[in-house]
């Protein structure tokens, strides 16, 4: 079977990288798909450690992880949406509404 | 197709945008384009830009004799050749006040009334297509070349027939005529049914077709709609019964009315059309006067010079022939009132804050051809 | 054996698609190497015998989720954000500090690697055929041991799809 | 011998089974969607009073590998500054989503690709809801204004019908109890009944939804839209295009295999507890007979030689199935090839009569407008199915806990969900009136007199 390692080094890395897309990317949506990467980067470790310790809590935790993603996607774009409206544009920097 | 002016296409906020049903399109029977205004998913306006089809002929006219110009006429409304030649012809005998012999003018009705069925089945049949029923389009083109094989051995020609002449007929009802004729009449009533169980009860039908392009009484009357469409609006006026002409007298017919003038109810009344033909026809063909079937016309004609306008109730509508001769061979000018050209006029009335889809239904239930509208 | 091929092609399917996920400059293209990242991560949780989740992530995530995202970059117009400039300042600090958590880490695993017993890392694992069939076994702890979650998952759904659909609603009132 | 090629040799000694079932799919599903292609047009054809395709080989029978041919030769357009590789990547996306999820269909007790996957049924409505993206990709790649609203409103309809047809399956499998494909059969075989007649509502959802999933029919509204011509499909042509067609009726195909294994008893015979009818085996091969004499008595009346030849062809190939069929009846060594050898004929029978529904459909009925088709689906038959779900469960539980019968419990809870549809129906109309005669109000302000303007 394999060490757990490699799991970790896995989800890691695909952590990292949507931790990248997050803080680079300027286009919002490109950020949302970021973030749907590192919750997808959590499910794998607790998939991996469930399967390791044998209990399947941690396969329901990762189901929850998945409605929450889905109901986090559908509020997110839904504000995209109103937004591109209002202001035609969908660029992280131009929505500085709030700066003083 | 194209569109030009989608000024600011995002679909989101998409406001005026203009969708182009081009000059080449699955359903706009023929060469029309039309502009539509959109809001959305929504027709705010439209606008029909015809003339695609136009040749002229009432400048033709103008430089040919009267018996030449008879095959011309049958050109404009190609679906229902041989009624345009019972209006021109008629038209051209009240100008000279000549009258058709009796046998002339039963046959001729009997020919018309046919035409009106055939006319009305290529109107179901595409209309059906338009919203997407596959099935009714091949029954009705089945019923439809019996007629044209009626046609075909009375005149020769299926489609532009050129089957009458000025002040009466040029050929003899060829002997199994009554019989032919008696027998579509026998098995259309069957196969009439046939439509009515595929369409009539049939929920996604009505769902397309009630309440769409709605066209009250008096906006006929402002628009000048006739025919099929005015009587489904419920105004009862038909041709056939105010001023008779050719045999209509002789014949007992209802004339369908509709009540709230939707596609539904133009699509019942034209239903109900094609029955009552039936009738006239079965009615006619009992007793055909013997006679003969020319008037007293002679090779030359040169009508008295002066002004005549005489109308008659094509498949689409009112079909007017409005003649001036100078005495000469050739009419000074023939203006043509085709009922097509009148009925589109209706388009945007009724496609207002429909849906674009169901302009699709709109245009077919208007029944309108292009060589009518464009002559 | 399997398992180790298995594993390394999902897991290098899935980083380079992520990769790429981020640096991609058309939203659709980033969009489908996401769909192809998030395959593969399925394809890893069927690897760790996890059937049921392996399903849920295709229908829900790909299958749901993902739609969300194209039909939302088809609606928006993106010829208007693509003309973006590259690099700035604030991307080079980025990757420094995830460079840096990295590394940090990496390290934390490296060494932990060592700990022998039942330290962070343990070795062996239920052998595969004692394993339940997976999808009774988490429907059963999901519908006794963790109901509750499930009741707030699915007010949380509720909650969400009300909001999503208010917020996107075109203002019709205006006209 | 290295390690990994002895790793290699071994993993392909536990899987070629699978591996060699694979590639027959991949080869043999567009042959059979072409033929199915092929059926539908002699169908309509039969249904329109006309004769369908007759030219090419006798009764059109070659018709599908002539049009192959075509489109693989048709010259292959790619719009201008269209997404060159989302172009390509778009049709292939829905072949592969139609073929993957056949990989977990048991076309009868032995023939399964994926050898019974734990989540069967989910993994196959799973994969086959991936072919969205193939129609999604390809309205955006093609670059044109109508292409993207065509692939927008087939999405819309995808994902709502897909819905109904999840909570649909649903009920279905509260009376299978798993989601294998084989515990799904066995227990219609327990239950000595098909689960169509327990849960006969979800069947209705599942069938309309699958319809409206497969975009045909009443609701294949995306490409047939008049002002959108082709829908998604517009831009592409030759063998993009075939890939595109063969995807919708591999999908129907799909389709047609889940609503067979869930609700018409997959691979049983028509009265499989029953041992008196046990007569009814010889049914397949008398079949497969028929269609042999009938092919053998049209090859006379071929006009071309060579399509007399090839009626005989077909009439010999139908008389060896036949035998097939026939023979391991009687020769009791062969007995253990019976039950996967007719299964497959009866999974096949099914899902041709459930294809067969599909098509008559698709000649009889016009085409819904998009908005009647969105609001049949959210109005009417997602709450419905919703409610059928709950009513199968309480029915379940009462036949447990309470004992009840569980016939009558389910009769009680179908009559509930029928009276819940009839409600919905009534609401519907209500809404519907309300909305055409809001439209028909504002529509007529007095007639104003066109000739003063």
């Amino acid at each position: 079977m394999m060490p757990a390692s490699y799991y970790l080094f896995l989800s890691l890395a695909l952590f990292l990288i949507g931790a990248i897309g997050v803080i680079t990317r300027r286009n919002v949506i490109v950020v949302l798909m970021s973030i749907e990467l590192i919750l997808n980067a959590v499910n794998i470790n607790l998939v991996a450690f469930s399967r390791i310790f044998g209990d399947v809590a941690g396969q329901v935790f990762a189901l929850f992880i998945i409605a929450d993603a889905a109901a986090e996607a559908a509020v997110g774009l839904g504000i995209i949406i109103a937004f591109f409206r209002n202001r035609e544009t969908v660029l992280a920097d131009e929505m500085d509404l709030l700066k003083w | 197709m194209h569109d030009d002016a989608t000024q600011k296409n995002t679909l989101l906020g998409a406001d005026e945008l203009v969708l182009n049903m081009g000059p080449q399109h699955p359903s706009t029977h023929g060469v029309l384009r039309v502009k539509l205004k959109l809001d959305g998913e929504r027709v705010r306006g439209t606008e029909c830009v015809i003339g695609y089809l136009h040749r002229g002929v009432e400048k033709i006219a103008e430089h040919r004799t009267y018996q030449q110009f008879a095959p011309y006429v049958d050109r404009m409304d190609y679906v229902a050749a041989v009624s345009n030649g019972l209006g021109y012809c008629e038209a051209v005998e009240k100008l000279m006040n000549v009258e058709a012999p009796p046998r002339a003018r039963v046959i001729r009705t009997i020919l018309t009334e046919l035409q009106r069925i055939a006319s009305h089945l290529l109107w179901l049949g595409t209309h059906a297509l338009d919203i997407g029923a596959l099935t009714p389009l091949f029954y009705c083109m089945r019923e439809r070349e019996e007629i044209l094989k009626i046609f075909e051995k009375y005149c020769g020609a299926r489609l532009t027939t050129h089957a009458f002449r000025i002040g009466g007929l040029q050929y003899e009802a060829y002997d199994t005529l009554e019989k032919d004729v008696e027998r579509f009449c026998k098995d259309f009533e069957r196969r009439v049914q046939e439509y009515v169980d595929l369409l009539t009860g049939n929920s996604i039908w009505i769902g397309r077709t009630r309440g769409v392009g709605v066209l009250s009484a008096a906006d006929c009357i402002a628009l000048g709609a006739s025919g099929p469409i005015l009587r489904a609006s419920g105004v009862k006026w038909d041709l056939r019964r105010a001023q008779p002409y050719a045999a209509y007298d002789q014949y007992k017919f209802e004339i369908p009315v509709g009540t709230n003038g939707d596609t539904y109810d133009r699509y019942m009344v034209r239903m109900e059309e094609m029955r009552q033909s039936r009738l006239i026809c079965l009615q006619a063909i009992e007793n055909i006067p013997a006679g003969p079937i020319l008037g007293k016309v002679g090779k030359v004609l040169k009508p008295p010079p002066g002004e005549i306008y005489h109308s008659i109730e094509a498949p689409k509508g009112i079909l007017g022939y409005y003649i001036v001769s100078d005495g000469t061979t050739q009419p000074y000018r023939v203006r043509i009132r085709p009922p097509s050209f009148v009925n589109l006029q209706a388009l945007d009335k009724m496609v207002r804050g429909h849906l674009v889809a169901d302009v699709v239904a709109i245009i077919g239930t208007l029944d309108i051809v292009l060589g009518e509208v464009d002559r | 054996m399997l398992d180790k091929v298995i594993f390394f092609f999902f897991a290098g399917v899935a980083i380079l698609s992520a990769a790429l996920m981020v640096t991609r400059r058309n939203a659709i293209h980033s969009a489908i190497f996401l769909i192809t990242a998030l395959m593969a991560t399925a394809g890893i949780f069927l690897q760790l015998r996890a059937e049921f989740l392996f399903v849920t992530q295709i229908i829900l995530y790909v299958g749901g989720i993902m739609v969300l995202f194209i039909f939302v970059i088809m609606l928006v117009r993106l010829d208007v954000a693509l003309h973006q400039i590259r690099f700035r300042l604030q991307r080079l600090v980025a990757l420094l500090v995830v460079v840096a958590l990295g590394a940090e880490v990496s390290v934390m695993f490296w060494v932990a690697r060592k700990i022998p017993g039942d330290g962070l890392l343990i070795r062996g694992s239920a052998p595969v055929d004692k394993l339940p069939p997976n999808t009774e076994a988490l429907a059963k702890s999901l519908f006794s041991s963790y109901l509750l979650p499930f009741e707030i998952a699915s007010v949380l759904l509720l909650v969400a799809m009300v909001g999503a659909v208010v917020m996107a609603k075109k203002r019709t009132d205006a006209q | 011998m290295n390690p990994t090629v002895q790793a290699l040799l071994q993993f392909l000694q536990t899987w070629w089974v699978e591996l060699a079932s694979g590639f027959v799919i991949v080869a043999a599903v567009p042959l059979v969607a072409g033929y199915v292609v092929l059926v539908e047009r002699k169908l309509m054809a039969d249904m329109q009073a006309r004769l369908g395709p007759m030219r090419v080989g006798p009764h059109g029978l070659l018709q599908p590998i002539a049009d192959a041919v075509k489109l693989l030769i048709k010259e292959d357009i790619i719009p201008d500054n269209a997404d060159k590789v989302i172009f390509w990547l778009a049709p292939v996306v829905s072949m592969t989503a139609a073929l993957t999820s056949m990989g977990a269909i048991a076309f009868g007790p032995a023939f399964q690709v994926a050898r019974d996957i734990n989540v069967g049924l989910l993994f196959i409505v799973g994969v086959s809801s991936l072919g969205l993206f193939g129609i999604v990709l390809g309205g955006w790649a093609s670059n044109s204004h109508y292409s993207i609203i065509g692939a927008l409103r087939s999405t819309a309809q995808l994902v709502s019908y897909e819905t109904a047809a999840g909570l649909a399956i649903v009920s279905g499998l509260l009376l299978a109890g798993s989601l294998k494909i084989h515990a799904i059969v066995d227990a219609q075989y327990q239950n000595h009944v098909w689960f169509i007649f327990l849960a006969p509502v979800a069947f209705f959802i599942y069938a309309v939804a699958s319809i409206a999933e497969t975009n045909r029919a009443p609701f294949d509204l995306p490409e047939a839209e008049s002002e959108l011509v082709a829908g998604y499909m517009t831009e592409y042509s030759g063998f993009r295009w075939a890939l595109y067609f063969l995807g919708e009726y591999a999908n129907m195909i799909v389709v047609g295999a889940v609503a067979t294994t869930l609700f018409l008893g997959g691979w049983l015979r028509p009265f499989p507890n029953v041992h008196w009818l046990n007569w009814l085996d010889v049914l397949p091969a008398l079949f497969t007979a028929a269609v042999g004499v009938y092919c053998a008595r049209r090859a006379g009346k071929q006009p071309v030689a060579v399509q007399t030849w090839f009626m005989w062809g077909v009439a010999w190939a139908c008389f060896a199935v036949a035998a097939i069929l026939a023979v391991p009846l009687f020769v009791a060594p062969l007995k253990f090839v019976v039950p996967g050898l007719h299964g497959a004929f009866w999974f096949l029978l099914k899902v041709g009569g459930y294809i067969y529904l599909f098509m008559w459909l698709r000649f009889t009925l016009p085409r819904y407008r998009f908005d009647q088709l969105m609001s049949l689906g959210w109005y009417i038959l997602i709450p419905l199915a919703i409610v059928n779900v709950f009513c199968v469960g309480l029915a379940m539980i009462c036949e447990t806990e309470y004992g009840w019968n569980r016939w009558v419990a389910l009769v009680v809870t179908t009559m509930f969900t029928l009276g819940t549809a009839l409600f919905l129906l009534h609401l519907h109309e209500k809404r519907t009136a309300a909305a055409s005669s809001a439209t028909g109000v504002t529509e007529q302000p007095a007639p104003q007199d066109t000739y003063a303007g």
